[in-house]
């Protein structure tokens, strides 16, 4: 298993777009300390609360993301904090919800698993399997029918492909030609169930493409190639051209949720194997070893990064809980 | 003369006029149009929905917002969701309550839930309307639809928070109702009793609302309160001629709003009446009738002379068999019977 | 469209088999008869009830009970009385069901939409579209668990493939590698919905495919082309190979339900065009036209399935309804 | 001294001897063994089900009868109801109860009526395991599992004829009425309160039942009757110390099960005391709590001495936030102000 890690495949076009490049660096920096922050915080004892990390899996939300304009869609999974912040989503606020803070972005009523920013397009995340992907699909079928050319993005995991609601979504979604795009997140694990078990395969697209929609498979642990791929995906539906499917292979490092050791059904090797691959250094390699970026920029990065998710978490920290009237407010808009 | 309706022209006309008045408004479900795909057959609207209460709209507003959909309860009504989150007012038409059991998710954990998780940035302003009830066909010659497509149920719907519930009783409550569902923010199970669909009644042209949330008092009476929903309330006005017959005076409520319920009204009634009979089709454990009758338990105990009644289908799945669905369904004698027994001291 | 009706496709096997020749002919004739004696009782008003008529697709429940032992389990639809018989429900009592009697398969509490008969492996037909299809997949569960080899046969229609939970138990059925045949039964349309506008294909059989369930498509009005591949199927299953998934492509003559114009969405030429393939007729031409029964045993057989036919309505007509008391019986087993 | 075990050890107990008691009895779910297919690489029961209930199971029993599943409630449950008729006895898990969203179908219409609409030829003799209540974390450090993963809803399943519905608030009852429903020839949904599967208490070792329909009463009392359900039941019992500390004799009833309902023991108990409190963790519209104050307000209306109270949760989808989510659920302090209120003249 140990074969060398594949370098990253940005091409001379991406390595010549230094904006990109910080802000696709920025991103899945951003995502990888704010949940290991989390984590730890966890671990302290400091915060409680479900939640599931991203860690490792960045290069997806942030790929997929960075194709998208602000007011385009996005429907989210359990493990959503990932999609939320390449999607726009203010770290501060999403620290605050983390704490059930009235600064929140939901106001300290949703909790992880359901951070949303209406403002920035992202409609939620969703603590039942499955359930963003129909919510996409209603998002484009509206952006469509009131005339814009927003697209919408349906992230969903492996494990959301044994929930028949998926296909009942490339279905309609190929029928009615929706500038929506599918992107699985394989990372081969539902809780401790592996796709190989749950699904027979650990090959995902076959599934998509039956249903008409083109499908494609990317090494989600490469920004760029998912970034790629992407691109294709979101010209097609902005085009009029209906949805596609993207399963991005990739792995995430921690636990199902905090709490959870991995270790219980996932080897060390598999797990080397991967953090060989980790998407940052790998895109790090790819950029500082080919020139387009200085080490100086990245390290300047880290810190500004750095002092973001500390103010993030001092936000959080001093923010009032939510005021016992609104247990019941927004439960009716009227 | 004003003008007579079928209920079922009456929801036509409802859905008409509001998409007529707000282009965000779209209607999806299965064969609500029919025939799709075969315009060029000249096939289009074949179907027109549930006893043909969307016949028409197809040709009207067209195939992007009259959408006939695959069977997929649970995809396309999470799509209306999306939908509805994103700048859109869909109506979804769930063609028999029962198949809630297969999009019980989007109904409840996404549509009722999202504005709450989300701290109310968002509205989910959504209609589900669907068809309730047994059919009442002839009792010797077979029977009617079964488990499966006769039921009520919207005490699921009344359970779950965030989510609203109405049921129209005549053509009247039916238009009004539906197009306040249709104009409300939040989302509303709009409940259509398929024996009440080939009913006429007098209907306004205009278009005009019910209010969601108020029941209406359709006879007044000082001796006990009957209560009935959708189809009961007939069962209720018929049961009352009855009582009248015996020098008992029923004061008809008509609850129309199963969520959020009208509890003024009801204790305002029972306060008068001292006596409760709540009439409803669906089964008794943890249902609308045994909510308001513990609301009142609660807030009118002191005025009660006597027990409160419900009066519902026995706690059983609907019969096929005619003679049996026929026994199923409470009967005006069945509330006589019930509003004799909480005056009985 | 008129090109002429393609032969039925027996081999000199199954054309010597004269014992079989005559079981399938009886069986379609029987589900024919039972259904138009059905229509015409519902037209005259001496019957009413819920009710999706068969006609046109006897072929597809005769082909595959035929290979079917009595102890095999069937799941079926809201159009199921031709599985019912088919698979050995007698018909007198098919029939009191329908007038809601005593006598009834389901002692009148379930109608056309719920026939079964647990004797002979009938587990039920659903109104839920879809629903008969996991209810086969734990018969078939339930048979390897218990180490018998019965086989489970889930049939369905076209249009229950846009509903998600065909495909959960897809996946399942090819994960567990369980004893089980999809039969679809795709007959152009779901209510008056085209299977092409629908699920945007005519093809089905690489939906299951796609799963890793094999699949094959075959003339759902030819009996001995459905007999023919459902034999492979079965052997599969009973020999420990796995699900099977049988695209029978057919028609339906009447509306969806009684009372339903099928004309207000399906053109005379297409009508035509199925009824020229008749699986009745071409039966008959292929038999009788290779001498391999004699058409006076196919009319001594038409007499006889008229008699039962007509023994049946009197034995409902004559049958009282349930007792009163059967309201509230049944609910639980105790 | 008697011996002590984890509420969720006792559940693993009933499972572990009703499999060695009945070849028929197979457990399906998610993750309720985990590492499925990895057995080679020495991965078995690397989850062991949700609050580890089912671990240890695989190894005992193997995999054709401890069943990971792909995630697929509404299949694998609907699978479980062809079992069911077909021989076996499954178990099938559903994590949390809000996910009965993506499953209702094969609960309540196959599940629940299959056997009425087959004329009883056939029992359903099935399990759904499934998780309820808030989470209870510390108020000011973050919050619980928000409104997707910590419903109660039992009013869903009690409301379904065909089904039963259990609730055990302790270590004895969860074993004794675990086993009982796997013996039931009935669906049964036995619900299984996050909070107390880290609670101990006295459990014999040999298997017994505790009677699915049956009411416990853990405390006499003569002033006021408390009812409680699942976790609920230990707020009555500290509500009713401190109640004795104010006077007042409560009695306290573990309802237990929730479908059908013990209408006798309640309905005696409101004779006596003449007030009565039931304390309800879900929310209140067609609650159970409701249902037990409607059938009290028909059956003993003329033994209540004031106003039949319900606490139960807000009509509101659970927050997030622990501040919120501490105010959400009922707490003895609201059960204590609420028997006074009954008591109030
Ligand atoms: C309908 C439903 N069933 C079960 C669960 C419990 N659950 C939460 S996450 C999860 C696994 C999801 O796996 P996958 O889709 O691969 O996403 P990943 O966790 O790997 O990101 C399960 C079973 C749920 N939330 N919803
Ligand atoms: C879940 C659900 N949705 C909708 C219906 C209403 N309905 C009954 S049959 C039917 C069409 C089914 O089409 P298909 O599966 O092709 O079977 P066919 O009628 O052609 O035999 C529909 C939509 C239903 N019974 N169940
Ligand atoms: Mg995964
Ligand atoms: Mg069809």
């Amino acid at each position: 298993m140990p074969d060398a890690a594949p370098e990253a495949t940005a091409g001379p076009d991406l390595l010549g777009d230094a904006e990109l490049l910080r802000r696709l660096y920025r991103q899945m920096v951003l995502i990888r300390r704010f949940e290991e922050r989390v984590h730890a915080l966890r671990q302290s004892g400091a915060l409680q609360g479900s939640a599931h990390l991203y860690v490792g899996q960045e290069s997806v939300a942030v790929g997929v993301c960075a194709r998208l304009r602000w007011n385009d869609y996005v429907a989210s999974t359990h493990r959503g904090h990932g999609h939320a912040i390449a999607k726009g989503v203010d770290v501060a606020r999403m620290m605050a919800e983390l704490f059930g803070r009235e600064t929140g972005t939901n106001h300290g009523k949703g909790g992880s698993m359901h951070i949303a920013d209406a403002a920035v397009g992202m409609l939620g995340a969703t603590g039942v399997v499955g359930a963003g992907v129909p919510m996409a699909l209603g998002a484009a079928l509206s952006a469509r029918t009131r005339g814009t050319d927003q697209v919408a993005v349906a992230f969903f995991g492996d494990g959301a492909m044994g929930q028949g609601l998926v296909y009942e979504c490339l279905n309609m979604s190929r029928i009615w030609k929706l500038p929506l795009v599918f992107v699985c997140e394989n990372n081969g694990y539902a809780e401790s169930t592996p796709v190989e078990y749950a699904l027979g395969t650990k090959h995902l697209a076959g599934r998509a493409e039956a249903f008409g929609v083109p499908a494609a498979t990317v090494d989600g642990q490469d920004v760029f190639a998912v970034y790629g791929e992407m691109g294709r995906a979101v010209a097609r539906a902005r085009g009029g051209g209906g949805p596609s499917f993207l399963e991005c292979q990739t792995y995430r490092y921690y636990g199902h949720f905090i709490g959870d050791d991995p270790r219980r059904y996932r080897t060390a090797e598999e797990e080397a194997y991967y953090r060989a691959r980790d998407c940052i250094e790998r895109f790090e390699r790819a950029v500082v070893g080919r020139g387009a970026l200085a080490e100086a920029e990245l390290r300047a990065i880290d810190e500004e990064v750095g002092r973001t998710i500390e103010a993030a978490v001092r936000f959080a920290e001093e923010s009032r809980p939510p005021a016992p009237s609104a247990l019941t407010t927004d439960v009716y808009a009227r | 003369m004003a003008r007579e309706l079928l209920f079922s022209r009456a929801e036509n006309e409802a859905l008409r006029q509001e998409m007529e008045r707000d282009p965000t408004v779209i209607l999806m479900g299965e064969d609500v149009a029919g025939g799709a795909g075969r315009a060029d057959q000249g096939f289009i609207d074949a179907w027109g929905g549930p006893m043909g209460a969307t016949k028409g709209l197809i040709q009207r507003f067209g195939p992007e917002r009259v959408i006939d959909t695959p069977i997929c309860e649970m995809g396309f009504i999470g799509a209306a969701v999306g939908a509805a989150v994103t700048g859109l007012r869909p109506v979804a038409e769930l063609m028999f309550v029962n198949f809630v059991g297969v999009c019980l998710d989007p109904i409840m954990n996404e549509g009722a839930f999202l504005r709450y998780m989300l701290g109310g940035q968002v509205s989910v302003p959504l209609v589900i309307k669907t068809a309730i009830g047994a059919t009442g066909r002839a009792p010797e010659r077979g029977g009617g639809s079964a488990a499966q497509h006769s039921g009520s149920m919207y005490s699921i719907f009344a359970h779950v928070p965030g989510l609203k519930c109405v049921a129209p009783s005549d053509p009247y409550t039916a238009k009004g109702l539906l197009i306040a569902a249709i104009r409300d923010d939040d989302p509303v199970v709009y409940c259509s009793h398929r024996q009440l669909a080939g009913t006429k009644g007098e209907v306004p042209e205009a278009p005009y609302t019910v209010p969601i949330g108020k029941a209406r008092t359709l006879r007044p009476g000082r001796d006990v309160t009957l209560v009935g929903i959708a189809r009961m309330t007939g069962v209720c006005l018929e049961a009352a001629d009855r009582l009248a017959g015996k020098g008992v005076e029923a004061e008809v409520v008509d609850l129309l709003s199963l969520s959020p319920l009208d509890e003024e009204t009801l204790v305002e009634s029972v306060r008068r009446t001292g006596h409760l009979v709540v009439v409803d089709e669906d089964t008794p454990r943890c249902s609308v009738a045994r909510d308001v009758a513990a609301v009142i338990a609660d807030r009118a105990v002191d005025h009660l002379d006597g027990p409160v009644k419900t009066v519902t289908a026995p706690h059983a799945p609907v019969p096929y068999s005619g003679v049996l669905e026929a026994a199923y369904v409470p009967t005006p004698e069945a509330v006589v019977a019930a509003a004799l027994a909480t005056l009985r001291d």
